[in-house]
């Protein structure tokens, strides 16, 4: 068995999700690194956006920004931002991802600030930029993330963009497109869904080397268990080659 | 759903969203194709006012109007409203000055996979600054309300969500569907900056590459300032009208400022200059040496192309430039 | 005094309405003639802008129809429809001008049937175009026409495009833009504003041959009188000779 | 002003505004890069319903799809919604074919300058056309709320008249402002016809000259025929992809048509052929003669080659594109 770190792990998981010919919206780092490898493999058709307003750019290196010259280097489209979002708003963008400093068992987000006072955060981030936009028009939304308790929480912060919020029908009684919400949840740990009832958090699938036990002590909330619970395939040797060699040359992302 | 269930976000609007009050701005615009050359300090001294509302075109470190940045903060600009929209590289700029206390916040602090501004951070954690939350596109849809003459648009973005409770969005339904939507205010900017590739002494402009937000930035804001890479003979544009991004009626002031989005990357033209950013982000941390190097780049440099020098000047923008054309590496 | 038919009169009257530096929406015929007469003459940089999307073209002929190429040829911008109705909505478009097979005292105009039966009226004609659009949306409309009973008539059959409406405030009081409305209506026979308070038809001044008796009998409902009536300046032979010469030198518009 | 004493136009809409329906139907749509190369008779015959709601790109006799027009006449469609903006002669063709019973109307039966077609007019005084009346920026903003994702948009435009008595609108106001606006329900035809200049094989489409409405009836409409002049290489998009106009998503079939707009008017390319057009108002007086000449130059034309060659052949189109070009004269 090939010899890899976490965070090829997550991208290699992530990248078999986006199936050949779907549209994803990326942003800079791992995600755009798992659409790259996906197009290398076995999503030649994956159209790659950028929120800023690049479609299906020829990538020669990891963009830096969303919307700096590589996003849409010999890119079939250069458009702009509202074209991005409204192609979302409108339907035809399948995925997208997200990251944040915590997620609660709805797959909700936060990436707006720690603390209780808005005016006066204990710690502040960048705020939602085009991730409260993507979280709500795009068809499925995958998170790809360390797991432990202070990221994994029962009670966000601050809810900056929308998983299936309280639960239940809640995402489509507040107005969000019907249909859409969060898909997967790749972790160093485990892959996990969502319960089509509840909404939950359920894990799907345990990464090698770790247990069940471990996957729920470092998570905050408790998690939901599919009844076939899989082992995650590993990363395959071509895929990290591909890695390794073709997508991140550098190590800029998968830090070799 | 009845209406009076609809909620409304508790935060500031900064900018009255009213379309007559606008049209009345508008109508007294001037719209007569006159040669609109003007310099830096002359257009931030004339158009800009203590106060006022200001949105940045471009992408943080992409396409940035770098010179009109710097000279805000060079005539100490103060209690500016701020569009932090697409902000990373121009907010970290403004924070220097400490130009703006009242912000709408889409992205900002951050500079994307660079990491984020200390600086920009304790300003932002102080307290001193007043904040409305939004998001991408919904600055983006609020300029474009704006560029359209209208009050407010729906869009099906921040609803549920503490973006939405910390905005200045009201909850409405659609009439024929019954759907729900979040309006969004319509954003007319006081002055907007925007960087291009190309215009003509009237003000109009080519981009080249993603253009962001700001075809519908130039139509929302009430004064525009142009900075362009390069003027071009107004024969040009007429060559290829197509290519007019923005129409001349839109500008009030156009500088020629070559190299103007350094150290932003200027697509098709040079690199954005990633170890001058870096060292933004180092000397941040430390507050004596943040302010000798604010000193050094913003408020000791005379010029815009005093500031290209004292980093390379040409050698340095060659190389930016090699490594845009991806021809550093032959 | 200079020979003239009355459509050359209605021309030259209308472009001295037109300011230097001033935008206006034109269509085909003779309100792009009394533009492009207007910029010969007094208003130089007069920025003529077409409907579907044509912005301050170098005319090489009359346009034919509001789309052609002529409408942008040499322009300063070719842009869209949108783009142009939404510039207007901004507040940023001085005139439009509008024509139209019936005009009430309040300057509303019918340009879509006559007949009582919508869905089968006596005769169809095109609708509203853009010209709903143009009427609420500039700052000044501009009517040029042939003067008679049926055509100013006490009650539009359909009001396509909205003049004062009912006149007074009713015309804010819909919802349209504030301070906008008929400015002038430019006939074979007299030139008509409005009355500020009432906002019906006020003649402000007749043309050359015409007496106040024949303007008020070839109009259908009662016109109001300028304190001070004015004589219109007839045509000039300068701005008749550019209107035959450099204009319209193929006689389409004019008739000759 | 109270809710209640809002406005509703009586008349009936024709296409379902519903976002999430919609989005439905958007989910499903190929969005992958394969080739789409078709002809006009396939594109017709699998692409269009009897009973569907169609839209066609242009200005009536400027850059417009006439291959596509032609044959949803040759083919017989019938009982069609028509989107009646911006139309002159594809309107007119329809007409030959009697192909549509309900139409959204800005603008129709006229030709601008060229005067009223009397078959047209017949055809909308006979009682049979259900129609609903609307302006051109109002079918313009329908296109772009659907474009959008959104089921309306607001607009200060056909406030206080029959228009909008007649319309399918509604009043609403404003959350911020109160300002009344007419809120106008999105358009998602079910089907559209573009011509344009450059298109490669997957759909990505390039235009010169004004664009209308096309940006949005691309983006909005269900499903999507181009034809274009020239087939370009996907390389040549992708050099230049600012210049994209219709993205390949948006696309079902292209199909390279040269003369493809003819007897209107293609930007760059050719005038319009106002000799035929004013042949069409001419015979249109006379049923007997209309009925020959429609069977003669639609029915009878197997391809639009045949259509071209019935009409003068390289020769006329050589003729038209000196007038374009103005070297008529020289």
């Amino acid at each position: 068995m090939p010899d890899y770190n976490p965070i090829e792990l997550m991208i290699c998981v992530a990248s078999r999700i986006l199936e050949d010919g779907a549209t994803v919206v990326v942003g800079t780092g791992a995600p755009c690194a798992a659409a790259m490898l996906a197009q290398k493999t076995s999503a030649e058709n994956l159209c790659i956006m950028f929120e800023a307003g690049g479609v299906a750019p020829k990538l020669p290196a990891m963009p830096i920004s969303v919307g700096d010259s590589r996003t849409f280097h010999k890119a079939l489209h250069a458009g702009s931002m509202p074209e991005v979002m409204e192609t979302c708003q409108r339907g035809m963008v399948d995925y997208c991802f997200l990251g944040g400093a915590q997620l609660d068992m709805y797959g909700n987000i936060n990436s707006t600030l720690i603390g209780t006072d808005h005016r006066k955060p204990k710690v502040r981030f960048p705020g939602s930029g085009g991730a409260n936009d993507l979280a709500s028009l795009c068809w499925r939304i995958i998170s790809m993330t360390t797991q432990d308790t202070k990221r994994f929480t029962e009670k966000l912060d601050f809810l900056t963009s929308p998983g299936y919020l309280s639960g239940g029908e809640s995402r489509y009684e507040a107005g969000l497109p019907k249909g859409t919400g969060p898909y997967r949840i790749v972790t160093n740990m485990a892959i996990m869904g969502f319960d089509q009832e509840s909404k939950r958090m359920k894990v799907l699938s345990i990464n090698p080397g770790y247990s069940r036990k471990q996957v729920q002590e470092n998570c905050g909330f408790e998690l939901l268990w599919a009844e076939k619970l899989d082992d995650t395939t590993p990363p395959s040797t071509e895929e990290l080659r591909i890695l390794r060699e073709e997508v991140d040359p550098d190590g800029y992302i998968i830090g070799r | 759903m009845s209406t009076k269930d609809l909620k409304s976000g508790q935060n500031e609007l900064f900018v009255s969203p009213d379309g007559d009050e606008a049209r009345a701005f508008f109508r007294e615009k001037s719209r007569a194709p006159e040669p609109k050359l003007s310099s830096v300090g002359e257009a931030v001294r004339t158009l800009l006012d203590d106060g006022d509302y200001i949105a940045i075109g471009g992408f943080g470190a992409n396409r940035i109007p770098t010179a009109i940045v710097h000279e805000i903060v060079r005539q100490g600009k103060k209690n500016l409203g701020f569009a932090g929209h697409t902000s990373t590289h121009d907010f970290q700029i403004l924070v220097a000055g400490e130009c703006f206390d009242r912000c709408d916040i889409a992205y900002i602090i951050g500079l994307e996979a660079r990491g984020l501004s200390p600086a920009a951070r304790r300003y932002m954690q102080s307290g001193r600054i007043r904040v409305t939350e939004w998001t991408n596109a919904a600055l983006a849809w609020r300029l474009k309300a704006a560029a359209m003459g209208l009050s407010f648009i729906p869009a099906r973005t921040m609803l549920g969500t503490d973006t939405f409770v910390y905005s200045a969005a009201k909850e409405i339904l659609c009439p024929f569907t019954g759907q729900k939507y979040a309006a969004l205010p319509a954003l007319f900017p006081d002055f907007a900056a925007i960087h291009v590739h190309e215009a003509d002494v009237y003000g109009n402009c080519r981009v080249q590459g993603v253009t962001i937000s700001d075809q519908d930035l130039a139509r929302a804001s009430k004064k525009v300032v142009i900075t362009t890479e390069r003027i071009v003979p107004a024969d040009s544009i007429r060559a290829r009208p197509k290519e007019t991004f923005i129409p001349f009626w839109c500008v009030d002031a156009v500088i020629e400022v070559p190299y103007g989005s350094y150290p932003g990357n200027m697509p098709y033209e040079y690199f954005s200059d990633e170890e001058h950013l870096r060292r933004w982000l180092e000397v941040e941390k430390n507050p004596e040496e943040y302010e000798r190097f604010i000193k050094e780049q913003i408020f000791d440099t005379e010029s815009f192309n005093d500031y290209l020098n004292l980093n390379g000047g040409i050698e340095n923008m060659s190389r930016l430039r090699a490594k845009e054309l991806m021809i550093d590496k032959v």
